[in-house]
């Protein structure tokens, strides 16, 4: 199936991180966004664990044990970074003080309603994390994720099937064969990998979705998976 | 008497708690975890305790430990999820409806828990509204948004992991270990910090994180 | 008159705090507290603006211009101190994290009632400060105040004739001629200048008052007014 | 770009402040003043202004400049009332009906101010109940106590004094000088720092007061 890998969606939501904004990324594919920041963009990057400023992963010979992220990661700190606890960091996300956070998710719906949080795994225990809190107050949240389930079902739906992480919130999509803006009329592909035919891409949709008139290719360069 | 809040050993840290407690335990993204006070309540072995924690199942903490001795009715945390792809513990006591599960998204978590050491008995939050984890609470539109009403969490012991402390109970967090611990430092009766090193001079008031009125004993337990 | 002058007030006051406690001390009066406390007892005192463990006044040679209490005096901090900000100095007071608050007054009812922060002087703008958070919020709300007004008229009364800064929170007065605590029946006096008779104390009282059956004489030792 | 919120002249940190703002101002009990800040705003001239400071008359503030150039149509705060027994200008003012003002009490004052960096939009607190600060508003008995239902506050802009800071915009505060200067930072879209001492390194991070992503602008004033 033509399309971008892992590191190529994370590398193509990277590109439009702002220089000079606050994000916060998701455990999974949005974290890898980090490393594909174009050269002379200053962000800052919060960890929902109080972490401000997020460097590169810890070499193994630097670790400090207790300088983790959200997802366990030994890490660094950037200069002017530094450290706040939970209640001032969930403080900022909800506070609005989070440009913009990218999120791994299962659907997202036409009208910008998200779902992340409860794949209904038989058995095993709720985990939502912070992913609410980020998804509903963020400035922006932007959605890394698969077109499709491995079954091949369309994850853009005309509305979301699993339980909701918040109405309303989701403003962009990136997957590995469109970006796709939520926008008052529904989905419109800004971008479109060269191989799927707009057909392949409704096909591929559980909503109505249009083609931006500027819409172009997406494209990223070679990256590991 | 001079105020000296360091305790011996974690049978004297953990004195006085008795059955039905709602415990906080600090501890987030693998740093903070204050496993050697967790183990104390352990052997102490209160039951039917109420714990508040961010993660019932995370692996760096002991957490499951005291849920697997039998001691805990109920758990209110932002996870409750095990990592491996069978059950943990906590899982197949839930399955089984032996053990209760409050999901909390963290914010709200952390806010609950801050709300409860502030004196604000309920705030709304636009967290979670819409979603399985606020059916049946309280709407409301402000600013705009919709809006849940949250009730605050208190309790009767916090277990805090630190960094640094001093006789008068001032605690000094290491970069992400800080999390949870100045909220729940506030929010329970009883506050006991395990920390690495407990030092009889102050600590300079600039360094302070947690002020020590809020400590009410200290136990150092090395790195 | 016969009676405690302000520091022997403040003296009074200060033998009832509890050793190990957490004590906000109000401006005028009861900051002279902190001078009188017993030998042996090891207190912290909070003050509003987020100092913790206050300390005796600076010396002149000695000022930390920013290390002030909420009274704007050049302050001391006492070993094991610090400073918090106004947010979480006052979610430790709403909290419930202040074992004593000690306050001016100018009227207490026998409910508990207390009204010491509008004396309606007129075109003077209102000021409440942190009064009503400290009364209704610390374990225990001391008041000290003169027994009467300046005019002779009670400030102990059935219900307060000025605007209440918290309702039923008062559980003990000190004045200058006696110790009043605030009980489910009412004033009760637990201590009287030995020059004041229990009938002077009801007519100099604005509700109905009794004397504890072990009421005793109310002494200080001889401080400068 | 790296980043530098450094500005050089008062003018260049008051840009963009326009009519009707509602402008935050640290300062209480003596300390945390931004009187540099306060002094270039009136010099700016934005009319309309609501402000947010804990006093509309204490002495060591520049606040009473601002308020008599008329600037300013209503007042937050939780005293307004002049150390002197004759009447500052605030007081002769709002005598006159000519500017208003809510009185807040202090703590609800700054939990407000939190609330609304925080993303909170309304909160009960058992403060003020029954007393004429509160009067009309929505009341409610939570976990035993009366309370009422107080909303957040937000704003335009937030003046700030500090002791240091560095290029990336964290703070350090001296002593008691922080008072509202971490919930204001956070509740104004535009927030900006004077500070005695403005470094090009980073503030290390255990020393970190305000994060610098909470602070727009910088404007080094010595002490």
């Amino acid at each position: 199936m033509p399309g971008l890998n892992r590191n190529q969606m994370a590398w193509r939501a990277a590109q439009d991180i702002a220089d000079g904004s606050v994000v916060n990324l998701g455990i999974g594919i949005p974290v890898l966004a980090s490393d594909h920041l174009p050269a002379g963009r200053d962000v800052f990057f919060q960890s929902e664990n109080g972490v401000i400023g997020v460097g590169p992963a810890a070499a193994a010979d630097r670790i400090e044990p207790d300088l983790v992220d959200a997802g366990s990661r030994k890490i660094t700190l950037r200069p002017g970074g530094c450290v706040i606890d939970s209640v001032w960091a969930f403080a900022m996300i909800r506070g609005g003080h989070i440009d913009v956070t990218i999120l791994g998710g299962f659907e997202v719906a036409a009208n910008g309603d998200f779902a992340n949080w409860d794949s209904r795994i038989p058995n095993k225990g709720p985990l939502v994390g912070g992913a609410m809190d980020l998804a509903a107050c963020a400035r922006a949240t932007w959605v890394i994720m698969e077109h499709n389930t491995r079954k091949g079902g369309p994850r853009l739906l005309a509305a979301c099937t699993l339980p909701l992480t918040a109405m309303r919130c989701v403003s962009r999509v990136y997957t590995d064969i469109a970006v796709v803006d939520v926008t008052e009329a529904g989905f419109v592909a800004r971008e479109l990998v060269p191989d799927v035919s707009a057909d392949d891409l409704r096909a591929r949709t559980g909503a109505p979705i249009a083609l931006a008139p500027d819409c172009r290719p997406l494209a990223a360069p070679a990256l590991p998976a | 008497m001079a105020i000296d809040k360091r305790v011996a050993t974690a049978a004297a840290a953990m004195e006085d708690v008795g059955d039905g407690a709602t415990v906080f335990i600090t501890g987030f993204g693998g740093a903070g975890f204050a496993n050697v006070l967790i183990r104390a309540l352990c052997e102490c072995g209160p039951r039917d305790l109420t714990l508040v924690v961010n993660s019932a199942t995370h692996p760096a903490s002991l957490t499951h430990e005291l849920i697997a001795a039998g001691l805990v009715r109920k758990v209110i945390a932002s996870a409750g999820r095990g990592r491996d792809p069978g059950l943990s513990v906590f899982e197949t006591l839930l399955r089984d409806g032996k053990i209760e599960f409050e999901c909390v998204p963290q914010g709200t978590f952390a806010e609950r828990i801050r709300a409860g050491g502030a004196g604000i008995p309920a705030f709304f939050t636009p967290v979670g509204f819409g979603t399985d984890l606020t059916r049946g609470k309280e709407t409301r539109q402000l600013a705009g948004r919709d809006c849940v009403l949250e009730t605050a969490i208190t309790g009767d012991l916090a277990l805090v992991r630190a960094d640094l402390a001093d006789r008068y109970g001032n605690l000094v967090f290491k970069y992400a270990q800080m999390n949870f611990g100045p909220a729940m430092a506030t929010a329970a009766k009883l506050t006991v910090a395990e920390v690495r090193e407990a030092r009889d001079e102050a600590i300079p008031p600039e360094r302070v994180q947690v002020p020590g009125v809020f400590v009410d004993r200290v136990l150092a337990v090395g790195a």
